[in-house]
């Protein structure tokens, strides 16, 4: 059979013009426009583009919402069975687009989706766990590679073959994480990476480590005797009892609790709820990883404006990356909404 | 190629014989020439304007081929064009575009 | 007169490279007619 | 923000900027060897230390070691 594609492209490269042309509304056209051309050659015949979807990037960007459902419904109604979007090299807000339509359309109708993108798109690393981002090059001249990498990777995912590395496939990383297996065990594997690097040649990690962000440092406090200080940490210092259920590991939420009056973290009233460490010395006295006795007589002696009476909390023991970030953003909004000025973060 | 000479380009492929057209290309760097040079013989490559899937076949040739040279005129050639020659790359350029030439022009001078 | 005579040319220039009216003065006198020149720039 | 941590190698991979090395993963403000007196004075010197790192000015990762 051949498999019925649906494909997104801006104003600029359905031939109706550029930047004034970028706040044209979403039209649906019958057959291909453009680079779509490309992408009937490169689907030799398995899979043909029934029609293209074409909205200007403004457009785009000040609807994302409403243009991502209509899009959706018109690749429902040609009964698509694939879609694709782009490339959109580095052009910001079409690469953007075609990430976050692609992602609409993954999620709202369970259909392939893929793009391709120049990967210091900003869509890349907005979209790039949602759907297929090929990577491609940083101006229109990468079309002849892109597009063939896009086919390719969309009829794989239409035949449910399965998808190879982002290496073997040109992919940017997903972030997903899969068991292989090798003839040689671990330890072998080891030692030839070790061996390998120490002769200076090229190798390969098998688990990625995450790329964590940078931020700015922030100014210095002018005057602490005023400034109101706020304690977070992530070795898991609960009231006793853990009342909200914060995970050993792994954790899905974390926990604010009032310490107003509270001077010291005593025994049998404040515990951890960690399990990556032992915890012998966290119940005993909990001030070991939260100070808030010190903090309390620091505050009496007016060296700091005052000790916020919520604390945050959370346990950093295998929690994901992605969550991580979920608390600390919100945990950042509330100690902001506060006037919390510093903040002084323990881990374990 | 920008959108408008594309669009002039196939109009003048339309207006005179192609056989009689001869294309030539003055591109500072050999991918681009690439580009130009597809663009007249094999269609746009970025599939964005008017000649995306055209393929007019055209002649083209860099400015520096040594067929063109040979036609210019010296002293001109002298005044306009031989302070680039310094600083450009003629023979990749030259080459660049007649390895797409040689996959898809339909003809040659 | 030599191989371009009688042919129609098409200069495509770069502000870069080598602008179409410089070529267009070098081939003025080859006996080809020069329908369309023009130099793109991409700055 | 300042980071009281034990592992610094991770306290920087992550990004902190201003980053205090404390005691032991599972007692990073205290020592159950010392006496309670004492340990409550090496917490006061950490956070003493932590909230001066409050008070200067960086402009890249910094790691406050104890030479003061």
């Amino acid at each position: 059979m051949t498999y019925r594609v649906v494909h997104y492209i801006n104003q600029f490269f359905a031939g109706i013009g550029g930047e004034e042309k970028a706040d044209i509304k979403p039209e649906v056209r019958e057959g291909v426009v453009g680079p779509g051309m490309a992408l009937n050659a490169a689907f030799k015949g398995e899979a043909e583009v029934v029609a293209t979807v074409i909205c200007g990037d403004n457009y785009f960007a000040d609807n994302i919402d409403d243009t991502s459902d209509f899009i959706a419904s018109k690749v429902k109604e040609f009964n698509a069975d694939g879609f694709v979007a782009g490339p959109g090299f580095n052009a910001g807000r079409y690469g953007t687009a075609c990430g976050a339509i692609c992602c609409a359309v993954g999620e709202k109708l369970g259909i392939p989706t893929v793009t391709a993108l120049y990967p210091e798109n900003p869509g890349a690393e907005m979209y790039k766990k949602g759907t297929y981002v090929i990577v491609a090059a940083d101006s229109a001249r990468g079309m002849g590679k892109a597009v063939p990498a896009m086919a390719s990777l969309l009829l794989k995912q239409m035949k449910g073959e399965a998808i190879g590395t982002p290496d073997e496939e040109g992919y940017i990383e997903k972030g997903v994480r899969i068991n292989m297996f090798y003839e040689k065990v671990g330890a072998e594997r080891a030692i030839d990476m070790l061996i390998k690097k120490l002769k200076g040649e090229p190798f390969k990690t098998e688990y990625k480590m995450p790329v964590f962000d940078r931020v700015d440092p922030r100014p210095a406090i002018k005057d602490m005797s005023k400034a109101k200080i706020a304690l977070v940490t992530s070795g898991g210092i609960v009231p006793f009892g853990n009342p909200d259920h914060i995970a050993a590991s792994s954790a899905q939420n974390f926990g604010e609790y009032d310490i107003t009056g509270v001077m010291d973290l005593k025994e049998g009233e404040y515990q951890t709820a960690h399990g990556g460490y032992d915890q012998t010395y966290a119940n005993q006295d909990a001030d070991r990883v939260l100070p808030v006795d010190v903090l309390r007589d620091i505050e009496k002696e007016g060296r700091i404006g005052s000790l916020h009476h919520l604390f945050y909390t959370t346990v950093g023991n295998g929690t994901a990356v992605a969550n991580s970030k979920k608390f600390g953003v919100e945990m950042g909004k509330r100690l902001k909404a506060a006037g919390v000025d510093a903040v002084i973060l323990t881990s374990t | 190629m920008d959108l408008q000479n594309q669009q002039r380009v196939k109009d003048a492929a339309e207006k005179y014989d192609p056989a009689d057209i001869v294309v030539v290309l003055g591109s500072s760097d050999a991918e681009g020439a690439e580009i130009y040079a597809e663009t007249v013989c094999n269609g746009d490559p970025t599939y964005a304007g008017p000649l995306a899937g055209v393929p007019l076949g055209l002649a083209v040739y860099d400015v520096f081929d040594q067929e063109i040279r040979d036609e210019a005129d010296p002293e001109e050639w002298e005044n306009q064009i031989s302070m680039m020659e310094m600083v450009l790359e003629p023979e990749a350029l030259a080459e660049a575009v007649k390895g797409i030439r040689d996959q898809y022009s339909k003809y040659t001078l | 007169m030599g191989k371009l005579a009688g042919k129609k040319l098409i200069l495509l220039g770069e502000r870069d490279g080598v602008p179409a009216p410089a070529m267009e003065a070098c081939f003025k006198n080859s006996g080809a007619e020069v329908i369309f020149s023009v130099t793109e720039c991409f700055v | 923000m300042v980071h009281m941590a034990t592992i610094v190698p991770i306290s920087l991979s992550v990004g902190a900027n201003r980053i205090i090395p404390t005691v032991a993963i599972p007692h990073p403000l205290g020592n159950p060897t010392m006496t309670a007196a004492e340990e409550k004075k090496l917490r006061r010197h950490l956070v003493d230390k932590a909230l001066k790192a409050l008070e200067t000015e960086v402009t890249e990762q910094t790691v406050f070691k104890d030479e003061d």
